[in-house]
């Protein structure tokens, strides 16, 4: 196995606050990969790092052995990186096809001269992207809503749309961000198998998620932060015994607990 | 002659200062390029005028008369053309577009009504006469104009650091949800902001008003274009970087206008803009990254 | 021609050049909307077309083929530079360095006496704007934005617009399409400019100031940006509505910033609220 | 879409062309002049002024039986608003559907480099009342003025200046950012050079600024006998009020181009302005009957004085009433003929056109002198 990203040192500091501190990852190629941690753990700064949103104070990136610590979104793009976000982020004026497409930018090659006069390889492209997207909609199972607006959809429907936006860059990495953020159990488990099959697409997975049934039950290899830190890593079974996971997961609770029992 | 020019300079640059304070304060605070303020500098110096002509107002009447006019109308402004926006989380560009469409429909109107004639405060208002000392003259209007600036800075910075209000409005200005979350009344600190800089930016509208005398309808917007310049060069929201940056351009003004050409007098605010720009966009004192797109 | 036609072209010539003109600066700020960008430049950029114009024709005698893309050119060039730092930067740095250009310009304008006559401007400028010429150029720039509209570049656009951050993360190349968006506005603005002064005969430097940027927002805004038809309407409603109806005349500077402050509030779509379809 | 645009073009022309059938009826009667002033916004001030001129006169020629037996005079006064492109579109509907043979006006010599080349290109002869820049009639074969341009007035002045006060250095200011106070001062310029001034620096400022302390430092460390300065009046108060305040003594005089020529400048500046020194075609305590009786007139018109473009317009109205007698036809070729031998005695002196087709004499040019806030002729 090969490793595909690689984050070193990773440091995000705001004002008073160090979102993300020295965070090493690795994630292997072809593996599903999940970050869990409680609030404020700095997941989705990691996030916003690893795609590019936000620029690191420090540490390094590198996707397949190339430095991409600098490079801007649209870069990381085409060299692979995909996403989506925790509140999901549509265009919600497009259609669900268009969206699908606008996902494409980067794998459609004509020129804007083509596009002006309507030469073959404009017409060509378009036509394969529109076949592709509607390939990308069936898999998600949203063919039939093609040409509605997307801001129309369903929450659920609007999340599986914008892992087919995701998916039509043709990534090699798929960043999702909470997917089964506000899903109930059934949408949670078609979710998973619609992972499976990504992941059986040569496509490696890297996940943020709450649902710890979910995580366990669909990741490789799973990173624990905490206050920005690195605390654990290792197999779901492994982590899932780490005691300074427990700690992390448990202190909360216990510290809820402590809460309530001084308010009444 | 020297000296002098130094002194017209620093007259010049604190009513640029003057000015922008209450401009980088909004921006500081909501984060809005309100364009509007350039009116409340002229309704501030009109509610003066009239309160001079019709009932015999002195300064020390008309000038707070004049600024707390201008900060109701600041309110109601921000309050008509901005709630909106904000509660929908529009971008800054739309309200940049509302507050533009609107300065220039409120502007107009004024003119339509009282004319563009220039009008002027009634001889004898303030007192006239000048001092002079080995050779360098400073009316009394002058040194009324850096006082107050200074004065309104010191008390900006003390409203702001030393009262509970001032906190409420740091917190609005690091993240309104959050403030929210705070228990801060946002509705409340937003239009006490809006008061503050619309009080700034009439106060400033009288005494720049009575100190070139020249008052009509436009002059908020003349003042505008300065505006822009002086809160950029000192960075936007940054109060003491408007001082810095006010009283800089107004001395390179006049040293541009007495010893270079008084052709090249314009164009110094825009050079330096320019210059700002291209390599240090946060302003000339800001630490912060700026926003990036 | 019957006498009457004659005299009814003669009377509203400027009337119907101006339309036309008009639809290609709304045509420009069109340009810059839409990948989410505010300028408030293309007065200004418009003024740089009419003044390179008048020179070519004026001082070198150019035939007016080759000075048309030649006033398109020198925008082109400021914009580079204005845009390289600015739209790196939040939006509303180039909204502000857009209205300073303005200023800077009127300044110059002013000041290169010897090129461009200071204050009493150029005058004498044949005319050679022919209506048939800048419907033409309109046509073509509408249909030339319909057709990229409906393209992975249109769809970048408006995917730019919605949420720039998404439109980087899905490959778009922000800095690439924003400075490309300004260029070809800052160009059909040129366009404009040259027109207009090869059909008014005389051009001063205080014609291309903040009134006229702020005019010419709000053709944009009235008609919408859903399509690149939606603007040019807008700026024929904003352009014919005070000669038809004269009492609106006073209040027009009144009426074009209320038109403004009614859009972005209750009108986000304009009058048109078309969106163009970017998929087959 | 391009039937959408045909429609809202349509309806467009369909509402431009419901308009015109009116005036053409009682052409018969009529003869129908045009004018393009400035009505309303910044500058309606002039164009109020030209206005109340104009019916004055219209009114006395209409009431004395008109022209050409008997025709009475209908004129149409178009608003440009200061602006170009209206005035060039009020000239555009003058000369296309009232289709009037002559056009007054318009009001700024910017608004008239736009608008002659319209009228002149349809042979309509216009007239400028209050256009005193540099080139004016040299747009075209049918553009007259009756307004000295101000390279016939400055230079009066300026002599006054020289051997009443024994001015020698003067400094020089203007601004520069409009036309008619840039090329005000280049006919000042070339005055004050013929007159072998010594011109110890030349300041600009904009019209719009309001602080000119730099400009004036420097001036008040170069001693200079007097100040000369074209520019708009509010400006001009402007510049005068600062310069006492630098103390600049009352000692070093202004002297004002065209734009210093109005009462208004006594208003704003009142005693700062005193000694400032002014050329005007008129004057309204000028003596003579004719005058007397205008300014009466006009004052019971219009219930306020007359200025210099009243009494410019006044007496531009009889011309063009009289070249219209003459040429015996509302037909611009004839009263373009007829213009050229005008020899009209109004409120401004004895007037007629020189070849090219200025004022063909200054002889009416008197000195003003600032004193308490007020115009008074210097003796």
């Amino acid at each position: 196995m090969t490793t595909l990203l690689t984050a070193s040192k990773l440091t995000k500091q705001f004002t008073g606050l160090l979102a993300v501190n020295e965070v090493d990852v690795a994630v292997e190629a072809g593996s599903v990969h999940g970050i869990i941690g409680p609030n404020g753990a700095g997941k989705t700064t990691l996030f916003n790092l690893i795609s590019g949103l936000l620029p690191p104070t420090s540490g390094s990136l590198t996707l397949d052995g190339r430095d991409i610590t600098a490079a801007a979104p649209y870069e990381r793009t085409r060299l692979g990186v995909a996403r989506t976000f925790q509140n999901i982020r549509m265009f919600s004026d497009m259609t669900v096809i268009e969206n699908v497409m606008t996902g494409m930018h980067t794998r459609l090659e004509y020129s804007g001269v083509a596009a002006l006069f309507r030469l073959p390889a404009f017409r060509r492209g378009e036509r394969a992207a529109k076949e592709r997207a509607t390939e990308l909609l069936e898999f998600v199972n949203l063919a039939g809503k093609a040409r509605s607006r997307s801001g129309d959809l369903s929450y659920g429907d609007q999340r599986r749309l914008e892992i087919a936006r995701a998916l039509a860059g043709d990534p090699r990495l798929l960043l999702l961000d909470e997917p089964a953020a506000g899903m109930n159990p059934t949408e949670t488990r078609d979710l998973a198998t619609l992972l499976r099959q990504v992941g059986q697409r040569d496509i490696t997975l890297l996940l943020v998620e709450h649902n710890m049934g979910f995580v366990m039950d669909l990741c490789d290899r799973i990173t624990v932060l905490n206050f920005g830190r690195k605390i654990a890593e290792g197999t779901p079974r492994q982590v899932r015994d780490d005691p300074s996971v427990i700690e992390a997961y448990l202190g909360t609770k216990v510290a809820e607990r402590l809460a309530k029992a001084h308010g009444a | 002659m020297l000296s002098q020019q130094l002194v017209n300079g620093l007259v010049l640059g604190s009513t640029y200062a003057l000015f922008a304070l209450g401009f980088t304060l909004i921006f500081g605070v909501l984060r809005v390029i309100n364009l509007t303020y350039g009116f409340y500098f002229s309704i501030g110096a009109f509610v003066a005028l009239t309160a001079a002509r019709s009932f015999g107002a002195n300064i020390w009447v008309a000038l707070p008369l004049g600024a707390i006019a201008a900060g109701l109308v600041a309110v109601v402004a921000d309050w008509i053309l901005l709630t909106r926006l904000r509660r929908a989380k529009a971008g800054e560009l739309s309200s940049l577009m509302v507050t533009l469409g609107a300065v220039l429909a409120l502007y107009s109107l004024m003119a339509v009504f009282i004319g563009t004639d220039i009008q002027r405060f009634p001889f004898g208002f303030v007192d006239n006469s000048a001092i002079e000392f080995s050779g360098i003259r400073i009316s009394l209007v002058q040194m009324l104009i850096i006082g107050t600036t200074l004065v309104l800075v010191a008390l900006l910075f003390v409203l702001l650091q030393r009262t509970k209000l001032g906190l409420m409005i740091r917190a609005l200005a690091e993240n309104e949800d959050a403030a929210r979350l705070m228990g801060i009344n946002v509705g409340l600190t937003v239009a006490a902001v809006s008061f503050l800089s619309g009080m700034l930016g009439g106060a400033a509208g009288v005494l720049i008003g009575l100190n070139f005398n020249a008052i009509q309808p436009f002059m908020g917007e003349h003042m505008m274009l300065r505006g822009f310049a002086v809160i950029i060069i000192g960075g936007l929201g940054d109060i003491r970087g408007a001082l810095i940056a006010g009283v800089l351009l107004g001395v390179l003004e006049v040293l541009t206008a007495g010893y270079i050409s008084s052709n090249a007098k314009e164009a110094v605010a825009f050079t330096i803009l320019v210059l700002t720009l291209w390599f240090r966009p946060v302003g000339l004192f800001g630490r912060a990254q700026a926003k990036r797109a | 021609m019957a006498e009457w036609l004659d005299d009814f072209l003669f009377t509203y010539e400027n009337l119907v050049h101006a339309l036309g003109v008009h639809g290609l600066l709304a045509l420009s700020m069109y340009c810059v909307m839409a990948v989410g960008q505010l300028s408030l430049g293309q007065a200004a950029f418009m003024g740089i077309g009419a003044y390179t114009g008048a020179l070519l024709t004026l001082n070198l005698g150019l035939p007016f083929w080759l000075v048309l893309p030649l006033s398109a050119l020198a925008p082109a060039l400021v914009a580079l530079v204005i845009g390289g730092p600015t739209l790196r930067l939040s939006g509303v740095y180039l909204a502000i360095s857009t209205i300073a250009l303005g200023e800077v310009l009127r300044v110059l304008y002013i000041n290169a006496e010897w090129l461009t006559g200071g204050a009493l401007g150029l005058s004498g400028i044949p005319r050679k704007a022919d209506l048939w010429l800048i419907y033409l150029l309109l046509l073509i720039g509408v249909v030339a934005f319909w057709a990229v509209g409906r393209s992975k570049i249109g769809r970048a656009m408006e995917a730019m617009r919605e949420d720039e951050a998404v439109a980087g993360v899905m490959g778009v190349n922000l800095p690439r399409y924003k400075l490309g968006a300004l260029i070809v506005s800052s160009m059909i603005a040129g366009l404009a400019g040259c027109l207009s002064s090869h059909s008014n005969s005389f051009i001063g430097p205080n014609e291309y100031g903040f009134e006229m940027a702020v005019t010419i927002l709000s053709f944009a805004l009235l008609g919408g940006i859903g399509t690149p038809v939606a603007p040019v309407i807008g700026a024929i409603i904003l352009t014919a509505l005070p000669e038809v109806l004269r009492p609106l005349q006073d209040f027009r500077l009144v009426f074009n910033g209320l038109i403004i402050v009614i859009a972005v509030l209750f009108l986000p779509r304009g009058v048109i609220p078309f969106r163009l379809r970017r998929a087959p | 879409m391009s039937r959408l645009l045909s429609t809202v073009g349509a309806i467009a022309i369909g509402s431009l062309l419901a308009a015109p059938a009116a005036t053409t009826a009682w052409a018969q009667e009529t003869v129908t002049v045009g004018a393009i002033e400035i009505l309303s916004g910044p500058s309606a001030a002039y164009g109020t002024a030209i206005k109340g001129g104009l019916e004055l006169a219209l009114d006395e020629i209409n009431a004395a039986g008109g022209v050409l037996g008997g025709k009475k005079i209908a004129l149409i006064i178009e608003d440009s608003a200061g602006n170009k492109d209206q005035a060039v579109n009020a000239a555009r509907k003058l000369v296309g559907r009232d289709k009037v043979p002559v056009v007054i006006g318009p009001t700024l010599s910017n608004e008239m480099f736009a608008v002659g080349p319209v009228t002149n290109e349809r042979k309509v002869v216009t007239v400028g009342t209050s256009t005193t820049a540099k080139g004016i009639t040299e747009i075209g074969p049918f553009i007259f003025r009756t307004s000295l341009p101000e390279s016939d007035v400055v230079p009066v002045t300026l002599k006054t200046a020289k051997d009443k006060f024994g001015v020698k250095k003067i400094a020089m200011m203007y601004a520069n950012d409009d036309a008619f106070s840039k090329s005000g001062f280049d006919s000042m310029k070339a005055a004050a050079e013929q007159l072998g001034f010594e011109i110890a620096t030349i300041e600009t400022f904009g019209s719009k600024d309001s602080d000119f302390s730099a400009q004036l430092t420097k001036i008040k460390g170069l001693n200079v006998d007097a100040i000369t300065i074209s520019a708009l009046v509010e400006p001009i108060s402007g510049v005068v009020l600062q310069a006492r305040q630098l103390g600049i003594p009352a000692s070093v005089r202004f002297i004002g181009g065209n734009g210093a020529n109005s009462p208004k400048l006594g208003e704003i500046a009142g005693g700062a302005a005193d000694g400032l020194l002014v050329g005007s075609p008129w004057f309204i305590a000028k003596k003579g009957e004719t005058n007397e009786k205008f300014v009466a007139d006009y004052k019971k018109r219009n219930g306020k004085d007359p200025d210099q473009f009243a009494a410019q317009a006044y007496d531009t109205m009889y011309i063009v009433a009289k070249a219209i007698d003459t040429a015996g036809a509302a037909d611009s070729d004839k009263i373009r003929e007829a213009l050229y031998k005008t020899d009209f005695n109004g409120v401004m002196g004895p007037f007629s056109f020189t070849q090219g087709r200025d004022p063909a004499s200054n002889e009416g040019v008197v000195v003003l002198a600032m004193k308490n806030g007020r115009f008074e002729i210097l003796e």
